[in-house]
């Protein structure tokens, strides 16, 4: 059976012009960048050249740019950083309650340090009004940290008015851009962002390269010390390799952007309206037009999303549920439960986010097979024969 | 999630789905907060769980276990049922994953409630 | 012109059962590990059988090995989670003055921080002797972080000795082993360390992945915050692919490990007895057996490492030095420095590190360029002809 | 480290290399626990240098620039020597690395200290 992966914002698999550009840096062109030889410094200009391209997709310059092992670490090394960096002018953090885990874990382990931090409400849509982050700023904050477009139900913030509402308070604005950059155009100036996190498995990319804009001017430590690469702020060998992948699929994102959005969000919106038509007591998650062209999050009352994922896995349907019951905790998502979904309902989660790669048989298959799991499953469920009793 | 091939054939094919809408008994547990909900009905004729079914909200393993526990006790008098332990289940399935052995406790504590609530209609009538 | 690369200490090229276990997992099985539908589910089992391989290597049970993003990440992670964690028992860590900058900067962080730091100085052929560490160790003494084998002269380090001097005191024991793994037989249960620190890219795996073992029992804060990634230990979709390559080198290291030592120990030997022959002047640094067997660290007296490095690079041979021009300092190797070598010596290093790809024939154009080389330099420099007219 | 190929040039084929044994200045400038030393040797004649040889302790980017600062002044009055400057240097290389820079200042400083010995000396004869 032919697997129908909609899971993008879990990952993508690499363009195959990423693992072409790849695979002569695990082989022929393995030197250490930081040699002074021949053969290293055609690597050193590799990795150059790659962080040009990665610049480019965010509208900066190279020198802003630092490679990384993550979006995960990228978040880190930009929060940790402004916390050591600024905690002699202040001990307050604010984030949003819809964060990725990577910043409201960060952020929780410096609460544990001695940091204060705000986790921003957001209005039904998950959207984080600029009005409340500018009744949260305080004298002691230093820094504001919010997500450039939610990995769940793929609402879209509005970042330019949010960093304008940080800056007028003289506070840095980091966001985590890890599902924006190579879906949608970024670029840090116009945003006014002073770091952005991105990583390059979330476009085609591999996974383990991450990279950190971080403004000319803004000092912060680095959160791997060591040897000198990254002009001191990354230390480690490189990962060249992989490096030389997120460069070329930072370059082609650039290329393919508007084509994949023409593309994907057509099949995006009928999968939407098909099974909203189609399954009764679906509710869709996020906001109906600021929300990322590839992602489609629901809600399916009365059951649980894993059982759900499984009855999809076993027609060769790949997609995701922030339930509790796939991450191992007995909470739902922290985003539905954010956006101001009972836990019940919230349970029932299921996301799509579409790629590149699905073609209209694939939405297809999914507007015929899901109302049939649904209705399977409905019929084992103590709250739906009792709403259809009631 | 790694489950076993015995939970995910039971999951797809669960027996004993529904509800009995004469039941002798019937346990409500789980929570709908903490996103498992186990309803079982019994039906005891002589001692004996002549008939068993279930309602579930919850995960793959819940469902399973659900099926699982109803399967054990069918047949059973009302005291062996009450013998089953939430082990019995898990190993009846080739074992749940650590995450998941609460689903199988949920089964037992179903089980147990369902007959409470037999006993306690017994000896009100 | 072939090259003739002896700087397998700085980095390796992947072995070629390393890029073909590899690139599966860059396209088609590119899934999140962490995702529940059957394709990410190989992933996992692909990721679990790294890790067992990985154990296996260095003599442990797979679950108290972390995949981390590189050997310097490992350091850091160990290094700072201890003193996090134990900030309440003590702010004292210990450990050596030729440590890699990995644990140096690590450990000058940690100053800034507030916590002292004690650099055990190692006598001439750069062992640190386990009477030093014995009287360094205080009430408030939380960590000894040693490495196993140092990168730029080879010497190898007592580490059962030292393990157990910091354990009479309750101390835990991390060792940097980068330069060890794969190169010779590490067992972390005969050594008895707490936590080690290893680098695939140093035994013919990709960049940008390391290990670290941490003993089942010692709990150390994430350095990575996020999601549930390595037991909730290091957060960030995983580099499977590396991780995969990481497993496939972990497991022809075991297999090729004796072969390469029988193989490049009598190469290294023949360089270095020939270099010292030929050339009048040259010093040996490192312990003449407690060396890594690939290692051939030299000083030539009167001139300077960087010419000697462009001068070799221009014949095909890519080496290094620690000489201070390699990196834009003006201090020569702290590792030189530390073992007694005066500046003006220390800066005339050259650093040849040997490895599987390696054959007589690259050895004898060593031996028969070099002299040549030392030669020619010799001849512009005051100090030589110094020398020869005294 | 990344060179010009004109400072590879130099230090390929350097120019002036050596020591002049009846030198009329000599300038030793560097220090070698810093890992650079030039020493410069004048011969003059009528005001003008008319030869010139150096001897460098030191990296690609001293060897080069003591080459090239020789070639500069060579034929040069003494007072013309005198206005050479380290950027002069390093732009008759097509530039050197920014942590090198250094390097042509000691290549400007050796060339200095040659012609200020070979003044002293002229002053006390
Ligand atoms: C002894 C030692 N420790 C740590 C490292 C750092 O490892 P990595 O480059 O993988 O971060 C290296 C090599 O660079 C090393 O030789
Ligand atoms: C919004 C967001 N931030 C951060 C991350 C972490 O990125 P990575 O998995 O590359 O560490 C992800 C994805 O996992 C994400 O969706």
């Amino acid at each position: 059976m032919k697997e129908i992966y909609m899971d993008y914002n879990a990952t993508t698999p690499v363009d195959p012009g990423v693992s072409e550009a790849m695979l002569p840096y695990l082989r022929e062109k393995f030197h250490n960048p930081s040699s002074i030889y021949s053969g290293a410094k055609e690597v050193k200009k590799a990795i150059e050249e790659a962080r040009e391209k990665v610049a480019r997709l965010i509208g900066t310059k190279p020198k802003e740019v630092i490679f990384i092992g993550g979006g995960s670490e990228a978040d880190n090394h930009a929060i940790k950083g402004v916390a050591f960096a600024l905690r002699g002018k202040g001990n307050h953090i604010i984030t949003s309650a819809i964060e990725h885990h990577a910043v409201l874990h960060t952020c929780q382990f410096l609460e544990k340090m001695g940091f204060e931090v705000t986790y921003l409400p957001v209005n039904r849509y998950g959207i984080v009004e600029p009005e409340v982050l500018k009744e949260a700023i305080r004298e002691e904050t230093i820094l504001v940290s919010i997500m450039m477009a939610n990995n769940e139900i793929g609402t879209m913030e509005p970042i330019k008015e949010l960093a304008e509402v940080a800056h007028e308070r003289g506070v840095l604005f980091h966001t985590d851009a890890v599902q924006a950059v190579g879906k949608i155009p970024v670029n840090v100036k116009e945003l006014g962002v002073d770091m952005l996190s991105l990583s390059a498995h979330k476009f085609y990319g591999p996974k383990g390269v991450g990279g950190l804009y971080v403004r000319w001017g803004v000092k912060i430590p680095s959160l791997i010390h060591g040897g000198g690469q990254e002009r001191g702020r990354r230390a480690g060998t490189e990962n060249v390799a992989g490096i030389v992948g997120a460069g070329r699929a930072a370059e082609i994102a650039m290329e393919e952007m508007d084509e994949e959005e023409r593309k994907i969000r057509p099949l995006r919106d009928k999968l939407e309206k098909e099974l909203v038509g189609r399954i009764p007591q679906v509710i869709v998650n996020g906001h109906p037009e600021k929300r990322l062209y590839n992602t489609l999050n629901i809600c399916v009352k009365g059951i649980e999303g894993e059982g759900m994922l499984a009855l999809l896995d076993m027609n060769g349907i790949s997609a995701s549920s922030g339930s509790a019951c796939t991450s191992g905790s007995l909470e739902p998502s922290h985003v539905l439960l954010a956006i101001g979904l009972p836990h019940e309902i919230a349970h029932g989660s299921l996301r799509f986010s579409l790629g590149k790669y699905n073609t209209e048989e694939d939405v297809d298959k999914v507007i015929e097979v899901l109302p049939w799991i649904v209705e399977r499953l409905r019929a084992m469920s103590p709250f739906w024969k009792e709403k259809e009793d009631a | 999630m790694e489950y076993s091939q015995k939970v995910m054939e039971e999951f797809m094919n669960p027996q004993n789905m529904g509800k009995i809408e004469d039941a002798d008994g019937v346990g409500k547990v789980g929570n709908p907060v903490c996103g498992d909900v186990m309803w079982i009905y019994i039906k005891v004729r002589d001692g004996k769980i002549v008939d068993v079914k279930f309602q579930t909200f919850g995960c793959v393993a819940a469902i399973a276990t659900s099926s699982m526990v109803t399967k054990l006790v069918k047949g059973k008098t009302v005291e062996e049922a009450l013998e089953i332990t939430n082990r019995a289940v898990a190993e009846a399935l080739d074992g749940l994953p650590p995450i998941k052995m609460h689903c199988s406790l949920l089964a037992e504590e179903g089980i147990k409630a369902a007959i409470e609530d037999y006993m306690k209609r017994r000896s009100e009538t």
